[in-house]
């Protein structure tokens, strides 16, 4: 697990390339969303407009915020945060949707 | 219902009470045994793989054990049967309400004996949770939303309600009853409600009904106050009113009305003394409903 | 070198050389004396309602009143006394000495903590002298009813949230704390159990506070303003807050117990001089505890008119977490066998624990059966229930820990015979007042009833008569203690011949806890020392 | 390799408090699902009552904030204080025009009487009362949370200035930009769920 020594340099830059496409993805895919949700109004439009958030989202998180290069352990506490609102929610609809 | 409760229960205590003994015997046993004075030298022993397989497999086997009898004797619980009576309650604070098929209402819970009846919950404010200890039954009233209930009482007699789910100051005198009778004895009553509640409508004034139940021995309906405050023009008036010994200003709209004469005691319009009576369990609410009406219409 | 962390008070004088002390010891400490002054709070109110309770119809209060009074009870019990009780009094004191680092990771964040909670603590109480007077909602805030009532339920639910934050920060502290600072050698399986509780703890906190935090934030904005997400009127569904409020207030309570388990595991295999039987069984039974816990928050709520299907698989979890549990009391009581055990003051506290806690633990089973459930949910025997988990369980291992560690903290020892006699006394009171309940409950005696039919009078009567015994016993405990702490005698380093980490360096330990790191090259319990033989006597 | 501060632990520490941050926001996603759920209706009814064109221009604007909070950071790293602090100033501008013009929306909403509690809001069908009141919560508490990253940012500029944060020592810029990251990561999908989906 984590210890005092770090395998992975955490502390390099990312390069100004990197950084541009990332902003550039994010820009299409905001556009992207939109687009979708001009053109389709029914319940799959849902799926694909949080899909594609997510995947905002992913890019955020793994080149600006850095968790590529991170350690294990904090992709390992994303992974959790995420089992932990997919939990909270299944449970709560398995009340909601056969009530 | 209660049989059912009852089985789980002395399943789960069984169980329980055995690894409860099992637990204390090894906790003193094993101190007394292994006191520092007899074994001053202690073994390095750090576990056993058997002994942790053992106690986490066959707790695993008891602990379903308990959860199938748990669930299945609940199924028993929420499956109606077809035949069942059906009964609405309203909920409100602090009092209960039954609505039987016909219309007309009770404060007390009237059911034939050895007939299954289902109960159709909602409440008018908060929430409530209608309790009957006798039956191991309980559902809570849910604004905005209809929770279910049913039951067969077993043999003729009264049985208390209470509402267990917390409501306010007048949560723990939020109580009624379960009457059951014979289903002869609940034929007829039914059928006396019945026509008393189709009958009167024909004829009977609302200021009728008032002096029906003595009202008019305390109240005006002319402005002028005896025992009690008149009547005219109250509806929709601001009053102060003490409630539990602290002064407050109320709009007198429906509720506060219907309250004033369903639970005068919670709030004691000023200058008036607290003797009042209750008439929770006297008129039925299709005349309760006339009698505000008619005094919504005194200006 | 550095000096004894009492003397050692980095150029402050006087008292704020305690509330501004970024040392984690002094944190712990002042975190000890406030928590023990809410607890002394909440139990006034209790004994107070139990006064009320001892005879049918009126007795001391009015039900505005004896409402208020199980509401402050319950916020100052859960937020104020035991949810934070043992992790951020004990747990700061002994989280960096067990590790044998010098401090947490963030000691100004801990500093914080400790003012949250402060600010949160006399938030909550202020509501007794606002207008308005104090919440009367009970602990749980259900709308609609908190929604509607006149009482200060903004204040205290804002309180709440504030003590969410000063949780939040010690758990991402102790969780940095124990992923950095380790003392070199010290590997995760090498990690005393009490540590390894409050990590699980830490994680739980930090988990489930931040649902807790926006629920209450939303009942207050619903009252504020009338945003209508529970009011049915304005198409809210009071249920989705019951599912918030327990999605957090469940694993609370796992909160409350680890690190009391925690606790009882160091104390049983000290005074059996032996090292842990299983220990990773209990390692890993914590952790189960705490993921199995976080999905079980719905068996609070069988008869709230949530669907059959969520009733089942929340019956059907709830009983998954009674396993590693059991795994818990079944590891400590074999750690006994083939020891040579003491029963010490300390030791008889855990003794009373694994005893009172299975009471509370099996009982928890009788409540999470669905069928039975129906009968006695809102009764007093789920006030039974919670009362031997939290009092008899969480409570009384904070009482051994307390008596464990007092001679660390302190660097004195208690009377022994007095604290036996307190055990004795506090043992026999708890089960005099909390067992009537469990009748009381089965008989249909409904909670938060500020009168009662007749028929449930004699019980009612022995609980409060039990109540005053166990006042009793409190008062011998804390009287040994205060008496200790100025007068007691010289504890010695490690009176308890104690194997990890902080019976390693002076009492109390000094500023920065060690003259030296140590370099830890064995598991946390084992008795086998360089140069001497096992079982050394 | 003897310092005093432990960075790692610093930005772990950071880490967890945003994933405890993503759970304070799953609680209103959660109430969101389920009313949505609900009320699906109502809910696209009242979505299509909120500007696309607002929504968007906010989304582009927050998105190249947090474009020149990385920046600023990769700036600081290789020591080029100057043009760290530009993205730095960016950033907080940014941050501040995109409150800007959340303030006008809310505006017109409540000039058009849209807001909790007023006579016309407990008029409207109960799934949209429930929109807008998570509309309002949702965004009022995202925007909370812009302010303090925009004064958290002012700090740190002044922080290079003073040469408290430099090349060497960018923990403090570092986890300022994770938390402005997370900020931008709430509204990427508040966006969809408000703006978008009918
Ligand atoms: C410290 C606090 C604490 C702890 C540890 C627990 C532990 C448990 N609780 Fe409890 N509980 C509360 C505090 C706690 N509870 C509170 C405060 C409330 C009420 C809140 C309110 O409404 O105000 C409550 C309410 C509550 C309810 C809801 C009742 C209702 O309102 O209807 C339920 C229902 O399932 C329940 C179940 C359990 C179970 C199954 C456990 C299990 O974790 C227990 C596991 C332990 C054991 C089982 C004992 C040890 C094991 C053995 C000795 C041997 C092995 C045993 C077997 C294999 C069976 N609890
Ligand atoms: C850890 C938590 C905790 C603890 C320790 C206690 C302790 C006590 N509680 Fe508890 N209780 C709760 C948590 C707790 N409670 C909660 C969460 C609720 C639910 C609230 C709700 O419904 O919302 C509740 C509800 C509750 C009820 C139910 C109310 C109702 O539903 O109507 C009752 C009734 O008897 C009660 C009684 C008591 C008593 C008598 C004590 C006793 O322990 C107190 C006994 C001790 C004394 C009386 C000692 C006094 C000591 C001294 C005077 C000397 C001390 C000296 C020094 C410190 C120097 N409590
Ligand atoms: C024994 C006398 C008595 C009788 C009989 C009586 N009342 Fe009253 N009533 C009072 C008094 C005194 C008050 C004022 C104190 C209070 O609010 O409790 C009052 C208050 C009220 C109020 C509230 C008025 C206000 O201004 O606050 C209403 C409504 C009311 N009564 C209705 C009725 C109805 C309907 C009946 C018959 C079914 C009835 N009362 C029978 C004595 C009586
Ligand atoms: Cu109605 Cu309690
Ligand atoms: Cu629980």
């Amino acid at each position: 697990m984590l210890s005092m020594k770090e395998k992975k340099d955490t502390s390099g830059t990312t390069g100004h390339g990197t950084l541009i496409v990332t902003w550039l993805a994010l820009l299409f895919l905001t556009g992207l969303t939109v687009w979708i949700a001009g053109v389709n109004t029914d319940r799959h439009g849902v799926a694909i407009n949080i899909i594609v958030a997510s995947m905002k989202a992913g890019l955020v998180l793994f080149v600006f915020m850095r968790l590529k290069y991170e350690s294990l352990f904090f992709r390992l506490i994303l992974l959790l945060i995420v089992v932990t609102l997919t939990a909270i929610m299944a449970l709560t609809f398995l009340d909601v949707l056969y009530r | 219902m209660s049989d059912k409760v009852n089985e789980t229960t002395l399943i789960i205590l069984i169980i329980c009470l055995a690894l409860l003994g099992l637990v204390t015997f090894f906790m003193i046993f094993l101190a007394v045994r292994y006191r520092r004075k007899k074994n001053p030298d202690p073994e390095d022993i750090s576990g056993s793989l058997p002994l942790e397989i053992a106690w986490t497999v066959i707790p695993t086997i008891l602990v379903f054990i308990m959860f199938w009898y748990g669930w299945v004797n609940f199924k028993v619980m929420r499956t109606v049967p077809e035949n069942a009576f059906n009964i609405n309650v309203t909920a409100r604070m602090w009092s209960w309400s039954f609505e039987y098929p016909d219309g007309f209402k009770t404060p007390t819970l009237m059911v034939p004996a050895g007939k299954p009846v289902n109960l159709d919950i909602i409440s008018e404010d908060v929430l409530h949770s209608l309790f009957i200890p006798a039956f191991k039954i309980k559902e809570d009233a849910v604004p905005g939303m209809h929770t279910r209930l049913w039951f067969t009482a077993p043999s003729p007699g009264e049985y208390t309600i209470f509402c267990s789910e917390y409501c306010g100051q007048g949560h723990s005198s939020m109580l009624s009853k379960v009457i059951a009778m014979t289903e002869d004895e609940f034929a007829a009553w039914y059928q006396t409600r019945k026509d008393e509640a189709t009958g009167r409508r024909a004829g009977e004034e609302a200021s009728q009904v008032l002096k029906k139940h003595g009202c008019l021995d305390c109240h005006t309906t002319d402005g002028s106050a005896l025992t009690g405050p008149s009547f005219k023009g109250i509806y929709g008036k601001k009053i102060m009113v003490i409630s539990s010994g602290k002064e407050r200003e109320l709009t007198a709209d429906e509720a506060y009305l219907r309250k004033s004469v369903l639970d005068p005691d919670s709030d004691i319009a000023k200058g008036y003394p607290d003797i009042m009576p209750s008439f929770k369990d006297e008129i039925p609410e299709n005349e309760l409903k006339d009698i505000i009406n008619y005094i919504k219409e005194l200006k | 070198m550095g000096t004894d962390f009492h003397t050692n008070t980095e150029g402050r004088k006087g008292i704020s050389s305690w509330i501004f002390s970024t040392d984690h010891k002094r944190i712990g400490l002042l975190y000890l004396y406030s928590i023990l002054g809410f607890f002394l709070t909440g139990v006034v109110i209790g004994l107070l309602m139990r006064l009320e309770l001892i005879a049918p119809g009126k007795t001391i209060v009015s039900a505005r009143t004896y409402d208020s009074l199980f509401t402050l009870h319950g916020i100052i019990m859960i937020f104020f006394f035991i949810i934070p009780g043992v992790p951020a009094s004990l747990g700061n004191f002994l989280l960096p000495l067990q590790i044998g680092a010098r401090d947490v990771a963030f000691p100004r964040i801990n500093l914080l903590s400790w003012w949250l909670y402060m600010i949160a603590g006399i938030t909550a109480i202020s509501t007794i002298f606002l207008p308005g007077g104090p919440p009367d909602t009970g602990w749980t805030f259900y709308p609609p009813y908190s929604i509607r009532t006149p009482t200060n339920v903004s204040v205290a639910a804002f309180a709440a949230f504030i003590i969410g934050f000063s949780s939040i920060l010690t758990g991402l502290n102790f969780i940095t704390t124990i992923h950095r600072l380790r003392a070199p050698g010290m590997t995760w399986m090498r990690m005393p159990l009490f540590t390894w509780t409050l990590y699980s703890t830490a994680w739980v906190q930090i988990l489930a506070t931040p649902v807790i935090a926006i629920t209450l934030l939303l009942l207050i904005l619903e009252r504020a303003f009338g945003t209508g997400f529970f009011d049915p009127s304005k198409g809210g569904d009071p249920l989705m807050f019951e599912h918030l409020f327990w999605i957090y207030s469940h694993p609370a309570v796992y909160v409350m117990i680890l690190p009391a388990m925690g606790i009882i595991s160091e104390i049983v295999p000290t005074f059996s001089r032996k090292t842990v039987f299983g220990y990773r069984a209990i390692v890993f039974s914590g952790l189960t505890i705490a993921t199995l816990g976080y999905v079980v928050w719905g068996h609070h709520m069988f008869t709230s008119g949530m669907s059959d299907v969520s009733n089942m698989v929340f019956s059907f979890i709830t009983f998954a977490v009674a396993v590693p549990s059991g795994i818990k009391v079944f590891n400590w009581i074999a750690t006994m066998y083939k020891g040579s055990v003491e029963v010490k003051p300390p030791m008889l506290y855990a003794f009373a624990f694994i005893f009172l806690f299975s009471i509370g633990g099996l009982t928890g089973l009788i409540n999470s059966a669905v069928a039975t459930n129906i009968h006695i949910h809102g009764t007093f025997f789920i006030v039974a229930h919670f009362h031997y988990t939290m009092f008899g369980g969480a409570g009384f291992a904070f009482f051994a820990g307390l008596h464990y560690w007092f001679p660390k903290m302190t660097g004195r020892m208690y009377n022994f015979r007095a604290s036996t006699v307190a055990c004795i006394t506090l043992f026999i009171g708890f089960n005099v007042l909390y067992f009537p309940m469990f009748l009381l409950g089965w008989q249909g005696m409904p909670r938060r009833y500020y009168d009662y039919p007749p028929e449930f009078h004699w019980n009612n009567l022995i609980s409060t008569l039990g109540s005053w015994i166990l006042a009793a016993g409190l008062l011998i405990m804390f009287t040994n203690l205060a008496r200790a702490l100025f007068k007691g005698e010289k504890a010695g380093n490690n009176p308890w011949d104690g194997t990890t980490l902080e019976w390693q360096t002076t009492s109390p330990p000094p500023h920065e806890n060690f003259a030296e790191i140590p370099v830890v090259t064995q598991g946390p319990y084992s008795r086998k020392r360089e140069g001497q033989e096992t079982g050394d006597r | 390799m003897v310092k005093h501060t432990d960075d790692v632990g610093a930005k772990m520490g950071m880490w967890l408090f945003l994933f405890t941050e993503m759970l304070f926001f799953g609680g209103m996603f959660l109430l969101y699902a389920v009313y949505r759920a609900h009320y699906s209706a109502d809910f696209s009814g009242a979505s299509s009552e909120l500007n696309r064109v607002i929504g968007t221009f906010n989304t582009v604007i927050l998105i190249t904030s947090s474009f020149t909070a990385a920046l600023s950071l990769s700036e600081i790293k290789k020591g080029a204080l100057r043009s760290a602090s530009v993205s730095l100033g960016i950033t907080a501008l940014l941050g501040i025009i995109f409150l800007i013009i959340k303030y006008t929306e809310w505006s017109a909403k409540i000039g058009h009487g849209i807001y909790p509690g007023s006579a016309y809001f407990n008029d409207l069908a109960h799934g949209k009362v429930l929109f807008f009141s998570l509309y309002f919560v949702m965004t009022g508490i995202h925007a909370l949370h812009v302010l303090i990253g925009i004064v958290v940012f002012m700090v740190i500029l002044f922080m290079v200035h003073s040469g408290t944060v430099r090349g060497n020592n960018f923990i403090k810029l570092e986890n300022a930009a994770l938390y402005w990251h997370f900020v931008d990561i709430a509204w990427i999908y508040l966006f969809p769920l408000l703006y978008l989906l009918r």
